[in-house]
């Protein structure tokens, strides 16, 4: 279908598919944020939980961290490469950057079946429970982040909707942002 | 049908009551000015062959008066109420008067525990009193409640008291009442606590000193006697 | 918000209209991330607090302003977005200072959380694992555990004195009587809610139909333990397996 | 004006590759992407639900005026039923009833018709967000049927008795409403993003910020205070789904959890979510009483500004449902202020609304004798809030029936009232046909007065002690001798619900209608009304889209043959 006048109209100067994504930045903003203020709550009022963090793995975490960093910066070569008109590359670029997505994504499953192998699951302690769902919450935006992108870039090798590489690629970088709040919440913090 | 309004069985129950009042007395002028404005507004200005619509932008100001002074005049009204609304509660929920006698109070799925002192007027000793739905109390004492629940949120209401207070599950939250007159009146729990919550009603008994003291010999000897 | 945009014609949609292309050098600036991601972790290995919390919390929010800046080219963005941003944010901080009083303190005014004092006190355990393998794989073993820490918090918040003075027909007022009637007749307060009835001590069909197992099962772990109404709570936590044998001796004081 | 419906609007769809005369009956009722399809979905999504959870009133209001009986249609009601009926009553009536109809329906139909568009900007996200809607909508109906029967834990859910089976013993109705409610929310953010990314970039060329209708800005602002509320209560809801499914502890006190967190996630979006309501129901009262009274409003500006700054102070106010729940008593004190503090942006918008009365000519026809009786009903919800937000009173106030009836009094006139309202002005539009003056206003006054008689003998029975959500009162001595009270309040229900049936007739005889509707019933100035009734698939012909010379309320400008100068005419 085609799209209706209305998409294609500016008044507020900035295209519509990317006005929509900040509004949906800030609708994940305070949903993040409520969750991480109420870890902030709990995690200030426990000092006890310093001993079920000091559990967790630095290294694992930093190797996300860059990762999710990586991923990043191929996100936005593909926006520069879409900019420039050139869709093939864009996809390329975005390829790379599911890489990062599933590589992240399988980290983090090993991460999480060494904890629970050992006995730390969801229902061992409040921190653990917060651990699971924060980084679970922001597990299933990178599946989305993933999923997205590939239809993006399957429409950008086309140089069809170059636009959208744009789009996913903010999202995309808010993801990571998240989890540079994440890393040091959850593992550097002890 | 309206008797139990008139109940004022606590030393707080007035001032709770003469807020209400006030509060009413405020809000209901400004309720009827506006109500009344309205209808004559309507009345007055209802369509009719010989008068045709004015056109008013709202920023002459003459006209801007009618809506920016009855404006400041709430503002004015806020104010007062919420002194008098700040005062009453800090008497009720910040204040804690010394207390004569302690008790403890803890909700459960669904029913009251009351834990009463017994003659030593001292909560964990061996003449403790626990009683279920029944809570009895001298008057003219000022009693602390500790308030505390076992499974899920209740909430310590008497009516007659103009009392209110939840029991949260983990917490013990301290409140103080001060009965003025005997009496038997309603504890309701106030907050939905499952499928009993309709049933979780408990009465509290307040008996002149003599009468309590006699309940508290029966009842401190048969529970020795367990 | 957007009063201020002048529009007397149409905007096209053209896909990149305002701003063709950002002057960023994104390999510098990935660079720059990975050695602040390195100086975050090694930070905290000095072990001193306020490193910690500079290197951690410090450098994220660089690092997450670098990205917004720079990758999310919020730089260029129109005003009004960077507002929609800031003012999110501002309340989700107004959010946390006025929970902060009453979840992140543990007492105050009147009111004292006994539940978090005491899960301060006893501190973390050691997982299941470390004690040997099985618990951690017998999920029947878990659920006990953390039963078992349920007790301790009631013992903190009804103090030691009333674990010490347990008498089975005390803790059957508090806890039995409102159903099943301080006489066991099953018409408590609260009978009159519930469906089917609670079960009567006094009467011999109620003696005919049980064992001494099934009760402490039922008393232990709840009706639906012995396929019986849910509504009966399940007391294990509260009551010690010698406990739970002290109220069903009274129990079947009632017997008729 | 009749003259104009003549005017056919061909062939509209010339940026459509397909048109949409031939497709199946799934395609045009179900898989449309027209705005104004998606709105007719939500509404009779909504009018469904508004009657469920209307015959749910009717089952718990029996049970309490005549306890212990059958009741006709239901049966004897149990105290777990009882408490599944009120607590899904309450979260239908606002998640389903209130928010589409008012927000969803009503922003999908005129949003684009008042700002000139010819749709949404994301018809497909559009289409998506009402199919989680329809949804969430079956999971709701369906967690009544469940083992163990709907939840029964209020429409605020509080932990421990939400969080944990064995208390609330409806563990799957539990998990089952839970997930209804997150879904609403999903549907409603991404619906929400589509109204505010259309409202900002796709106004008609010309269409300045206060050119726009008030009740565009009102859905909008509503639709940015329920996104930047709702958030920490998602993350809360997903804790709340582990705690019920995965025997975590978060709202556990025994595992460090703790039941007060989940009170605040609550109210922090509880509290705006009533403004979300109030204000599209307030934006249709303006418009409509701007039409009928064919006056100016008075100070259009002054109208965004206090709706902007209730959206802001409805942030600061959410603790006054928590008095007596156990937060710290100090704090009571701030959120007092707060909270007496927001009557003032409200008082100056209905001060506002009585103003422009003033130097009108009003016309009493349906949908205004609904927008005044909003007034004059909200106004007793407004002030009676006041002795809740007052600390000192709500400690004897707090989940009496004087908090039921107030906040009845305030949702009844934003959902039921300005449902209405907005259903009988916009009708003509929306379907073409006209609906009956005289049939509509005997359902007006058949809906109105009964509804007095519900609820102003609740403030009495609030008054005198009466708690809420408990299924018989009989076991309380003391309120046991105010059951006259609970029968009038029953029987005026009944009457009340009676009357919906000459609605229902009403609206059946007007679909069925052959006569056309015209163009501009109302002589109103805004730009639904210069395209045919109903729009035609794109609103306008791609080559005619409108273009705005003016702002929205000029009525009985001097010097003018009209009394009404529509927004696209030019000077």
């Amino acid at each position: 279908m085609q799209k209706p006048i209305a998409t294609t109209r500016s008044a507020s100067g900035i295209p519509t598919g990317r006005l929509a994504i900040w509004w949906l930045l800030a609708s994940e903003i305070v949903i993040f944020g409520g969750l991480l203020a109420c870890y902030l709550l709990f995690r200030l009022g426990h000092p006890e939980w310093a001993d079920a963090a000091a559990v967790t793995n630095t290294a694992i975490g930093a190797t996300n961290t860059f990762v999710l960093l990586t991923s990043s910066f191929t996100a936005v070569l593909a926006h520069q490469a879409a900019e420039r008109g050139d869709g093939k590359k864009a996809a390329r670029f975005l390829v790379f950057t599911i890489i990062g997505a599933c590589l992240f994504l399988g980290i983090k499953s090993y991460e999480w079946w060494y904890e629970i192998s050992h006995g730390y699951t969801i229902t061992s302690n409040g921190f653990w429970s917060f651990y699971y769902t924060a980084a679970g919450l922001h597990a299933a935006h990178v599946i989305a982040g993933a999923i997205a992108m590939g239809f993006v870039a399957k429409d950008a090798a086309q140089g069809k909707e170059l636009q959208r590489v744009e789009l996913v690629g903010i999202y995309w970088h808010f993801v990571d942002v998240v989890w540079i709040f994440l890393f040091p919440l959850l593992y550097i913090a002890k | 049908m309206f008797e139990r309004l008139a109940i004022q069985a606590s030393s707080f129950a007035g001032d709770i009551d003469g807020l209400i009042l006030l509060i009413a007395v405020l809000v209901g002028f400004w309720f009827i000015v506006a109500e009344g404005m309205f209808f004559w507004l309507i009345w007055r200005f209802r369509e009719r062959p010989d008068q045709k619509s004015q056109y008013i932008t709202g920023k002459e100001k003459h006209l801007k008066r009618w809506v920016t002074i009855p404006h400041a005049l709430v503002l004015v009204c806020d104010v007062f109420i919420i002194i008098g609304a700040v005062r009453v509660w800090y008497d009720v929920k910040q204040h804690l008067p010394e207390p004569d006698t302690v008790i403890r109070v803890e909700g459960q799925q669904w029913a009251w525990v009351f834990q009463h002192p017994g003659p030593d007027n001292e909560l964990d000793t061996g003449d403790d009193i626990w009683t279920t739905d029944d809570l009895y109390v001298e008057v003219d004492r000022t009693y602390h409640f500790r308030l505390s629940s076992r499974d899920v949120l209740h909430n310590f209401s008497v009516p007659a008291f103009r009392l209110k207070q939840d029991a949260v599950p983990g917490r013990t939250i301290t409140g103080w009442f001060h009965a003025t007159s005997t009496g038997t009146y309603d504890i309701q729990c106030a907050e939905i606590c499952g499928i009993g919550h309709g049933v979780m009603a408990g009465r509290i008994n307040i008996q002149d000193a003599e009468t309590h003291a006699s309940w508290m010999s029966e009842n401190a000897t048969t529970t020795a006697a367990q | 918000m957007t009063e201020h945009i002048d529009q007397t014609a149409p905007h096209d949609a053209g896909e990149h209209h305002d701003d063709g292309h950002h002057d960023v050098n994104y390999a510098k600036i990935y660079v720059a991330l990975l050695v602040l991601l390195v100086i975050s972790i090694l930070g905290p290995e000095l072990g001193i607090t306020w490193v910690t919390l500079i290197t951690a919390f410090g450098i994220a929010l660089v690092k997450a302003t670098m990205v917004i800046n720079n990758f999310m080219h919020l730089k260029w963005e129109k005003n009004f977005i960077k507002w929609a941003l800031v003012v999110s944010l501002l309340f989700v901080a107004l959010f946390f200072f006025g929970v902060a009083p009453d979840v992140m303190k543990h007492d105050g005014l009147r009111w004292v959380n006994d539940a978090a004092i005491a899960s301060v006190e006893r501190g973390i355990e050691p997982p299941h694992g470390e004690e040997g393998e099985h618990a951690a794989e017998d999920g029947e073993g878990e659920d006990h555990a953390e039963e078992g820490d349920d007790t301790t918090v009631e013992g903190e918040g009804a103090t030691e004195t009333v674990a010490a003075a347990f008498s089975a027909p005390d803790a059957y007022s508090a806890t039995c009587a409102t159903c099943h009637g301080p006489n066991g007749g099953g018409d408590g307060p609260g009978a009159a809610a519930l469906d089917p009835q609670p079960a009567s001590f006094a009467t011999t069909e109620f003696w005919d139909g049980v064992t001494r197992e099934s009760m402490v099962n039922v008393i232990q772990n709840g009706g639906a333990a012995e396929g019986l109404s849910a509504a009966m709570p399940a007391w294990g936590a509260l009551y010690s397996d010698d406990e739970i044998q002290q109220i069903v001796d009274y129990v079947e004081t009632f017997q008729p | 004006m009749a003259q104009a419906t003549t005017a056919p609007v061909q062939d509209t769809h010339g940026h459509d590759t397909h048109g949409h005369h031939d497709e199946g009956w799934f395609k045009k009722y179900f898989w449309s992407t027209d705005h104004k399809m998606i709105a007719k979905q939500y509404l009779w999504t909504s009018i469904f639900m508004a009657v469920v959870g209307g015959l749910m009133a009717y089952v718990f209001r029996m049970q309490l005026a005549f306890p212990g009986i059958e009741v006709p249609g239901f049966g004897l009601v149990s105290p777990g039923e009882y408490n599944a009926l009120i607590t899904n009553h309450g979260s239908i009536m606002i998640f389903w009833v209130a928010m589409p109809m008012l927000i969803a329906a009503w922003g999908n139909f005129l949003i684009p018709l008042m700002i000139g568009a010819d749709d949404m900007v994301f018809p497909r996200i559009n289409r998506l967000s009402f199919q989680i809607f329809l949804i969430s909508a079956i999971l709701i109906l369906a967690s009544l049927f469940v083992q163990g029967g709907g939840f029964g834990g209020a429409w605020t859910s509080y932990p421990p008795l939400s969080a944990n089976p064995e208390y609330n013993l409806t563990g799957l109705g539990a998990s089952i409403w839970l997930i209804a409610v997150a879904l609403e929310f999903v549907a409603f953010l991404l619906g929400g993003i589509n109204f505010i990314v259309t409202l900002m970039n796709s106004r008609a060329p010309g269409m300045k910020a206060y050119d726009i209708p008030v009740t565009v800005w009102m859905i909008v602002i509503a639709s940015i205070l329920f996104m930047l509320s709702v958030g920490p209560l998602i993350a809360g809801a997903i804790m709340l789904l582990f705690d019920q499914t995965l025997n975590t502890g978060f709202y556990d006190p025994a595992r460090g959890g703790d039941p007060i967190l989940w009170q605040h996630l609550f109210w922090f979006f509880g509290h705006p979510e009533v403004y979300v309501v109030l204000l599209p129901a307030i934006g249709f009262v303006i418009d409509i009483i701007a039409t009928f009274a064919r006056k100016k409003l008075f100070g259009y500006k002054i109208m965004v500004y206090t709706a902007v700054a209730t959206a802001v102070l409805s942030f600061f106010v959410w603790a006054h449902h928590q008095f007596i729940a156990g937060i710290d008593p100090r704090m009571a004190n701030v959120f007092t202020v707060t909270t007496l503090l927001i009557s003032v942006p409200i008082a100056e918008l209905l001060f506002v609304i009585i103003a422009t009365l003033y130097g009108g000519s009003i016309k009493f026809t349906t949908p205004m004798l609904w927008a005044l009786s909003f007034v004059a009903t909200f106004l007793i919800g407004g002030v009676t809030g006041i002795f809740l937000g007052a600390s000192g009173s709500d400690i004897y106030l707090h989940d009496t029936y004087f908090v039921l009836a107030h906040f009845h009094y305030t949702f009844f006139p934003i959902a039921i009232i300005g449902g209405f309202a907005a259903f009988t002005y916009w009708f003509p539009k929306m379907f073409g046909t006209m609906l009956d003056e005289t049939l509509g206003k005997i359902h007006f006054w058949g809906t109105v007065i009964p509804f007095q008689f519900i609820f102003i003998p609740l403030f009495a029975l609030g008054l005198g002690g009466q708690h809420r959500r408990i299924y018989n009162f009989q076991n309380f001595p003391e309120l046991a001798s105010m059951q006259p009270l609970r029968v009038t309040a029953t029987l005026a229900l009944i009457v009340m619900i009676l009357f919906q049936l000459v609605f229902f007739w009403n609206l059946f005889r007007s679909l069925r209608s052959k006569e056309k509707a015209p163009m501009n019933p109302w002589k109103a100035n805004t730009l639904e009304w210069t395209t045919p009734s109903p729009p035609p698939h794109g609103n306008w012909p791609p080559d005619q889209m409108p273009k705005v010379y003016r702002g929205p309320y000029e009525y009985s400008v001097p010097d003018r043959d009209t009394d009404y100068w529509p927004q696209n005419e030019p000077s």
